[in-house]
């Protein structure tokens, strides 16, 4: 279970991907949010059409908002968003 | 010190200011925002609004803001309630309030803690058209600028 | 378009607010000052405070000091609510409500009314203490200060 | 009733004056906010406590705020009352 990552999907991320939340076993040679992003972009269809666009996707990193160059580690619950538009 | 709520249910504002200040003699003034569904976007008439959070990190971002105002600002307290799910136009989606024993604080405090509920919080607006349509709200470059005149948020 | 009223019954500030938003909207905000009885002033505890206005003149210049923020601000409504006679540490002084399609107009607005309204309209507040004795209100340089920021009310 | 003024007192004006209100009849020689007050303080003890101390004395005349310089006809409103104070 420590070597998973628990990804989350939100707003139109998560409508092209077709689901909101799913563990992955921790992708061999992975260790930023950019190259999560590289690795997930190649899982099909929804995954491209959510990753593979000008639009811009922000990211966080168990709970608090990450730049495209932080670490990424097994156990960690990594969350991919477009910016946000609440309030 | 601050209230915090994310909630389905529609707001109350009315009752937040009343517990903000019940027994609170020592307030001068309350500052509040209540941002409201508007009923037409781009020309478009809009019959609903979604509102989609990350639970837990909400909760989270909504707590370091207000945390945010009570060091920036000499508050004697801080309300700061977020609806979600769906709403109808001129319903209230967000409620900020900062109380302080001076008047400028609390107004200060108010449009800081908008500018970055609206920036810095985990939350997403879907809008539902009289057309039939639907579309994800884009983040406004003005929504950015406003809340970037306050500063960087410190690392946590 | 100004609600504007005096009133000598306390004040119901969810009632006011919901009365601006009703079948309104076109609203995106509406920026709110709650001014309230505080408990103290000059280390002297406030058992009660007396509001002296001058009927006919203050609704007047509550009147003017609303079409200066509708003139400046793209306001959509703004209430303005002071209440006069007695009343208790804690209870609700005066209330300001700015409404408009953009918040910093909103806020903006609310500022600018509640600096003018304390600075230009005729209210005088007196102080009741707890050790039996009891003061008129000095005026503050601060909130001349505060109202001089937004620049000169026009001649009428 | 044209040729007089109708005369309003405010917060502790009104306290030491003993009234808030009064008619009289237009003064001889008055034709300003200035005049009015110096005339004024020579009515009274009450008078005297109200205007003939160094705190600021505002007016309003015919419910517009006015300076002391401005003028001062028969049939008009005045008020005195010191610096406001609401909100």
């Amino acid at each position: 279970m420590a070597a998973t990552l628990h990804l989350l999907y939100f707003a139109w991320l998560r409508e092209r991907i077709g689901t909101g939340e799913e563990h992955v076993a921790m992708p061999a040679g992975v260790d930023t949010v950019a190259g999560l992003l590289a690795w997930l972009r190649g899982r099909g269809a929804g995954y491209e059409a959510a990753f593979g666009t000008a639009a811009p996707v922000r990211c966080a990193i168990n709970q608090e908002f990450a730049t495209h160059d932080a670490a990424v580690a097994a156990g960690d619950e990594v969350a991919f968003f477009p910016p946000v538009t609440g309030g | 010190m601050a209230t915090i709520r994310v909630q389905a249910a529609p707001l109350d504002v009315g009752a937040d200011i009343a517990a903000l200040i019940a027994d609170r003699h020592d307030i001068g003034g309350v500052g509040s925002f209540i941002g409201t569904v508007r009923n037409t976007a781009h020309g478009r008439r809009i019959t609903a609004m979604t509102l989609e959070h990350y639970p837990g990190m909400t909760e989270r971002a909504m707590a370091a803001i207000a945390a945010q105002a009570e060091q920036r600002w000499r508050l004697l307290g801080c309300t700061l309630v977020h609806r979600v799910g769906p709403m109808l136009p001129g319903e209230t989606i967000v409620l900020v309030l900062a109380a302080s024993a001076h008047r400028q604080d609390a107004l200060e405090a108010t449009a800081f803690l908008i500018d970055w509920l609206k920036t810095r919080a985990p939350f997403w607006k879907k809008e539902s058209f009289a057309d039939g349509g639907e579309a994800w709200v884009d983040a406004r470059e003005a929504d950015d600028l406003a809340a970037a005149r306050w500063g960087a948020l410190p690392a946590p």
